[in-house]
């Protein structure tokens, strides 16, 4: 089977196949309501492809992927609340949140994003350059493993902070109440379903540049550097640099998520994005199988539904699963749910031995 | 000047409370290499057992005093029975145990709050910690006068046991070369399953400390974690000097731009300052040095 | 050609006070396979780390006239300087070829490495013969015998165009036949490179040494040929003195 | 899995460019919704009144750090529609609640909400605390046009037509306990508040109240919610000296606010603190010794004398068990179910047009006294008192407002607060 999803073929017949059941068959078995859960859904995995590259292959867990995602969602938050407040009372006009808070005078740092180029540029562009600055910090100076954890965890929890203290970002509120989506009505059901097309088309994106990552030299280097990093090294490349990219390819794609959020969702918060969101990215990740393609996919798909299901009946032992599933799960499986059929060919064929997808 | 005075106090005194939970953290954080997340939820077991202790006994000295090593001892048995189920079995992934101790803490946080119940319940401060002392000018609160003290005595005997038992010698041992002590005949298992113990009891004992000034609830010990965290990547592997120096500093250095800015921008400040540190000195205030690769 | 490759110059390696290494002068020649020996904590490997960057050291390394110290550890290695660890260091995930494929591609562009490999360039190919593992190129390195990962990794020393080889204990755990393969495999690519091994084994020394070089305490002690250094009275003190029998009796005998 | 060398193409450039032109497709395709300006097409109840039962949503935290109070309120909630039924129901009709974990998350609320009206079918919803989730939900109701029951006190500047607001706001809380701390000689304030919307708002109100009245105010500091580190703070607090506190602080930053100060030395004697979120359900946590004689403002406390609150308080001991006690939120929660019942009553219809036409002057006769709806902008008449803590845990009224306070959410009704309002 893995074979086969290897070959060309495997590879459109997957793609074919996923456009099909995204744009064709869920818009229609599901409802309005669940659909506009589902494209939420999707952002979550969105961001999960990216921690699969940077952790799975790079082996960089990154705990701090809220930062990232937080960016792109405030980016695209702020750009939207700008068109609101300009479709209302004009152009320059306050935000309706400022407002509230006794600011009249527009922020300087708010009037580029009246524009809806500049911030999808800045939704690509900044989240990148931040992850490219600091991962260079971090990475040149050898800072790895638990190390790179605690401090992008630190990371997303001062960056949770910083926001709450942010009188002009909507402080601990966050910002919400977004009417139109670059132009479009965002209580259209007609747009909502728009919305979610987008989301989809942007995760199998993702999706196939992850593939093109994993399949070129680039991939096999990453993989290199997660297993041996000093070998790399003394092999004559600077390690630092190929995790760079890895770690800001994966701020890219929580950034684009982050944006898509926000008008599926209708609000960010610092709530949407501290330390405890952070790490909970990593939960469908692992769950799914983190080496894998499309593992962190179906893993954070299936979180968050059974988050939402379960936590319906069980809100208190919803946590308690939650918990379980991180014990059970990364110590027992730590290829996640897509290692399960190896693991059940290697018990088959118990003589032979057979080479085991990486789990560093 | 009493606004000097007052912050070098309060600078000691967060210190203090950052070192007493970042103590055991930096223990086995050092030895083993490992993160346990679940740190913060051995602190918290330390506040329910101040506030069982004092529901069973009533008098809030008694219970005080016999809370304390009852915490170090409930703190170590958690630790030990993770340790012993878990993190061994984890030895090469470290990331893995920290992801893993991350739901172990999820799941007595969630304990916590299905026995005590949500919300935060009091535990009552003896009379004689009540008020405060006149010093320089300012007054400072007797209970921090205490948890200072506290800090001290954990750290003298931290360093004492490290030094002079035979149990810390090996300690000590399999913290510099884990490979050498082990040729050398300790049973690193053993050892790692005693700092492990250790480790998780000062967290017990930090948690019962805590509950003088702070809330007890659930989520109590969380608050806590990731601000030890960094006292330990700052302090360095493992090294006790380097958490007490790194604890002050960052206890001085949050109350310093708590006065000066908000306390938001307080944390974020911090935070830089720890990545710019780090750009300094990578391996933290103080390191072990060994030439070998791993 | 018997060419100066590499030269150190008065190495001194400094852990908070104590001296690793102590003032080593050290000359490769391509054409040579030159051992380092001694007791452990010589400072063998020590000077291998600090050669190749991984520790800082004072003193001198120029390689064919150019000054290494100072420079990063990728740096020195896209400079020629290829090494090996005592255990086997190879990518356990990936196959033999990949593995190679990655050791020849130090100077790869953005764009070349974005891409998927077409075909297996023809050094990777060449190199696999040469270290016999043509018929394995696609075998995870991870399920490689234990000899074979040695190999493998002088085998990406080579595909990546290093021309001065310090190998780390290359035979450690190898079988007899393997040892000789091995020793037949250094001589060879010596031919054209500057290679220098840290060994314990005596026997492999005696039989593939051109040059030895016996370290003790983190200073040199005895250098020249085998004969020479085994018949130097001092390398049979040391040797006698160390708790390792066999490697003092084989000095001794040596 | 071994890879193959010598593969001829990789499929993924082109599965890209593919997967892009599929997304531009849909786009353009999907892309004929409204656009701004235009109205768009309004969602449609799915509202069932054909049966016995009507169904309402409450919608509360029962996970995470916001469960400690919400859960509280949502008994109060239980408790009001157990009473309702019994009596008969709402137009004959027995009411059927669905419960909802917010998970103390504004996201979760926002998602949940919108379950409740479009899969359930819900009447009205009751529920929400945190500032945060209220705004986070208000989008969905005003997009599903459905009715939202927020029970909570709050910071004001808000009138949705889909929300009623059954707790106090600012002028029903803040501005009656700074009437009564002007009253008993106060001249100067500090304000320590938890960083977020509320304690921010309350404090530009206190300070422009402080403005025209003529008292000083010391200091102003905030702290990052959930902290619990009040060593600098309490100093600052201590060597300003002023005549008294005024706290605004949320949740467990209450315990570390109090112990500190009680620890410096401060007595409710010599500089008293004036809270408005500490409520009957706080005060254990915090610890007797460390709050008693300080100050409180709410509409309601458990020992409010009246019939009402006296069957109200004996119906949920009986229910939830005699160590309980009630609370602002609680009595406002269970209010805000009477009110909704009231109001479909007089309305003789469960829609959501017919509930806003008749909520305008509907009373009820509730454990703090009567509260009657504003029709102007769905809050309702409260009437404010001062508490003070006492050594048995409870609140005991000092001061109390003559006659409910009607609602101004906007403070329109007051000069000083000009520069605060919303220009529009």
């Amino acid at each position: 089977m893995s074979k086969f999803l290897q070959s060309r073929l495997g590879a459109w017949t997957g793609f074919a196949a996923a456009a099909i059941g995204l744009f064709a068959v869920a818009p229609l078995i599901m409802s309005g309501f669940r659909l506009g859960l589902f494209a939420q859904f999707i952002c979550y995995a969105i961001v999960a492809v990216g921690i699969g590259l940077a952790w799975g292959r790079g082996g960089m867990l990154t705990l701090g992927q809220g930062v990232y995602f937080g960016m792109g969602a405030y980016l695209m938050a702020m750009h939207l609340k700008m068109a609101d407040a300009e479709f209302r009372n004009g152009p320059g006009a306050v935000p309706d949140f400022m407002e509230l808070a006794g600011v009249r005078e527009l922020p300087a740092y708010w009037v580029p994003f009246a524009s809806p180029a500049f911030t999808v540029a800045a939704i690509l562009v900044l989240p990148t350059a931040v992850a490219v600055l600091l991962g260079l910090a971090v990475f040149k100076r050898r800072v790895k493993g638990a190390y790179f954890a605690i401090l992008s965890q630190a990371l997303a929890g001062a960056f949770a902070i910083f926001l709450i203290g942010q009188q002009t970002l909507g402080g601990f509120n966050g910002l919400s109440y977004f009417r139109y989506f670059f132009g479009f009505a965002i209580n259209d059901p007609v747009n909502q379903q728009m919305l979610y097309f987008i989301a989809a088309g942007v995760l199998l994106a993702v999706v196939a540049v992850s593939l093109q990552l994993r399949r070129s030299r680039y991939g096999e280097l990453l993989v290199a550097v997660r297993d041996s990093e000093e070998r790399v090294r003394f092999l004559g490349y600077d390690s630092a640099n190929i995790k760079v990219v890895a770690y800001a390819v994966a701020a890219l794609f929580a950034s684009v998520a982050g944006a898509l959020f926000v008008p599926v969702v209708g609000i960010i918060s610092p709530a949407s994005i501290g330390i405890v969101p952070s790490i909970m990215f990593i939960l469908g990740v692992a769950i799914g199988g983190r080496g894998t393609l499309l593992g962190p996919v179906i893993g954070a798909l299936a979180v968050a539904w059974a988050q939402t299901t379960l936590s319906e009946q069980f809100p208190s032992a919803w946590t308690y699963a939650q918990g379980l599933l991180f014990v059970v799960v990364i110590a027992l499986l730590p290829g996640g749910i897509s290692s399960i059929p190896a693991l059940a060919r290697r018990i088959r064929v118990k003589n032979r031995p057979e080479p085991v997808e990486a789990t560093a | 000047m009493d606004l000097i005075v007052g912050q070098l106090f309060t600078g000691l005194s967060t210190g203090s409370i950052l070192l007493l939970a970042a103590l055991g953290l930096s223990l086995t954080f050092g030895q083993m290499g490992v993160i346990n997340m679940a740190h913060g939820e051995f602190i918290m077991a330390g506040c329910y057992t101040a506030y069982v202790v004092q529901q069973a006994v009533g008098d809030a000295g008694v219970s005080l005093l016999i809370a304390l090593p009852l915490g170090f001892a409930v703190g170590g048995a958690m630790g030990l029975v993770l340790e012993t189920l878990l993190i061994r079995h984890l030895y090469h992934r470290p990331l893995d145990t920290l992801l893993v101790t991350f739901g172990v803490g999820l799941i007595l946080q969630q304990v916590a709050r299905d026995v005590f119940g949500a919300p935060a319940v009091n535990v009552t401060v003896p009379e004689f910690l009540r008020g405060g002392v006149d010093l320089l000018g300012t007054t400072v609160p007797k209970t921090r006068l205490f948890i200072m003290a506290l800090a001290v005595v954990a750290v003298a005997a931290v360093t004492l046991v490290l030094r002079l038992t035979p149990a810390g010698r090996r300690i000590r041992a399999v913290v510099g070369n884990r490979d050498l002590a082990e040729t050398a005949g300790i049973s690193s298992r053993t050892v790692d399953a005693g700092t492990f113990f250790i480790g998780s009891g000062l967290a017990g004992v930090a948690g019962v400390a805590l509950t003088l000034i702070g809330s007890t609830s659930p989520t109590t010990g969380q608050s806590y974690l990731v601000d030890a965290f960094l006292v330990v990547v700052a302090g360095g592997l493992g090294r006790i000097k380097g958490a007490v120096v790194a604890a002050v500093a960052l206890g001085t250095l949050q109350a310093v731009f708590e006065t000066y800015s908000t306390a938001s921008l307080a944390k974020v400040g911090v935070f830089i300052v720890i990545v710019v540190f780090l750009q300094l000195r990578p391996q933290g205030l103080f390191t072990l040095r060994t030439r070998s690769l791993a | 050609m018997n060419d100066i490759a590499l030269t150190c110059k008065n190495i001194e390696v400094d852990f908070e006070g104590f001296k690793a290494v102590g003032g080593v002068d050290l000359e490769l020649r391509r054409g040579e396979v030159h051992f380092l020996i001694g007791p452990n904590g010589a400072g063998k490997t020590t000077l291998v780390d600090a050669v190749t960057g991984l520790v800082g050291y004072t003193g001198s390394v120029l390689k064919d006239g150019e000054e290494l110290r100072g420079k990063k550890v990728h740096h020195i290695a896209r400079k020629g300087i290829g090494r090996t660890f005592q255990t086997a260091t190879v990518f356990e995930n990936l196959t033999v070829a990949q593995n190679l494929d990655i050791a020849a591609g130090s100077g790869r562009g953005p764009w070349s490495l974005l891409r998927r490999r077409r075909a297996l360039p023809a050094a990777v190919t060449d190199t696999m013969e040469r270290i016999g593992l043509a018929d394995h190129a696609d075998t995870l390195a991870g399920i490689l015998a234990h000899g074979q990962k040695q190999w493998l990794e002088i085998g990406m020393l080579l595909v990546g165009d290093a021309d001065v080889l310090l190998l780390d204990e290359p035979i450690a755990g190898m079988g007899h036949d393997e040892r000789e393969t091995t020793g037949r495999l250094l001589h060879d690519i010596a031919a054209e490179r500057a290679v220098a091994v840290v060994e314990h084994d005596m026997d492999f020394m005696r039989a593939n040494a051109s040059r030895v070089t016996v370290l003790h305490g983190g200073t040199i002690l005895a250098a020249g040929s085998v004969d020479e250094v085994s018949a130097d009275p001092k390398v049979q003190e040391v040797y006698l003195g160390t708790s390792d029998h066999k490697e003092a009796a084989d000095a001794a005998a040596a | 899995m071994p890879h193959r060398f010598k593969r001829r193409s990789g499929p993924t450039a082109r599965a890209l460019v593919a997967s892009a032109a599929v997304v531009f497709t849909a786009a353009a395709t999907a892309a004929c919704g409204a656009r701004a300006g235009e109205e768009a097409a309004a969602a449609e109840s799915c509202l069932d009144t054909s049966g016995d039962t009507i169904k309402v949503g409450a919608l509360n935290s029962l996970s995470g750090t916001m469960a400690i109070s919400e859960t509280t309120v949502r008994d109060s909630i239980y408790l009001a529609v157990e009473e309702i039924n019994a009596a008969g129901g709402v137009l004959d009709k027995e009411i059927e609640i669905v419960a909802e974990d917010g998970a103390s998350e504004p996201v979760v609320f926002a998602e949940k909400a919108e379950k409740l009206i479009r899969e359930d079918c819900v009447a009205a919803v009751f529920g929400g605390w945190t500032s945060a989730s209220r705004k986070a939900m208000l989008p969905v109701f005003e997009d599903n046009d459905s009715l939202l029951y927020y029970p909570v006190q709050y910071e004001g500047l808000e009138a949705s037509e889909n929300i009623f607001y059954t707790g106090a706001t600012t002028n029903q809380q803040i501005i009656p306990a700074l009437d009564y701390l002007a009253e008993t000689g106060v001249e100067s304030l500090y304000l320590v508040g938890s960083d977020y919307v509320f304690p921010r708002t309350a404090n530009a109100i206190i300070n422009a109240y402080a403005e025209a009245h003529g008292i000083e105010v010391l200091g102003e500091d905030y702290v990052t919610l959930g902290s619990t580190e009040f060593s600098t703070i309490v100093q600052q607090v201590n060597a300003a000296g002023a005549d008294a506190v005024f706290n605004t602080l949320n949740g467990d930053s209450n315990v570390a606010f109090f112990r500190e100060y009680t620890n410096v030395g401060l007595t409710p004697e010599d500089m008293p603190v004036m809270s408005v979120s500490i409520a009957e359900e706080e005060v254990g946590g915090i610890g007797i010794e460390n709050i008693e004689g300080q100050l409180a403002a709410w509409n309601y406390y458990q020992t409010v004398e009246s019939e009402t609150n006296t069957a109200f308080v004996d119906a949920f001991k009986a229910e939830y068990g005699s160590e309980r006690v009630t609370s602002d939120p609680m009595e406002a929660a269970y209010n805000s179910v009477h009110l909704w019942a009231a109001t479909v009553e007089a309305a003789e219809s469960f829609a959501v047009d017919d509930v806003q036409e008749a909520a305008g002057g509907i009373a009820f006769d509730g454990p703090e006294g009567t509260v009657v709806i504003d029709g102007d902008n769905n809050h309702v008449s409260k009437t404010a008192r001062i508490g003070e803590i006492s050594a048995d845990g409870l609140l005991y009224t000092v001061w109390e407002s003559e006659g409910p306070i009607e609602p101004d959410p906007f403070l329109d009704g007051y000069d000083w607060a000009a520069d605060l309002k919303v220009t529009d």
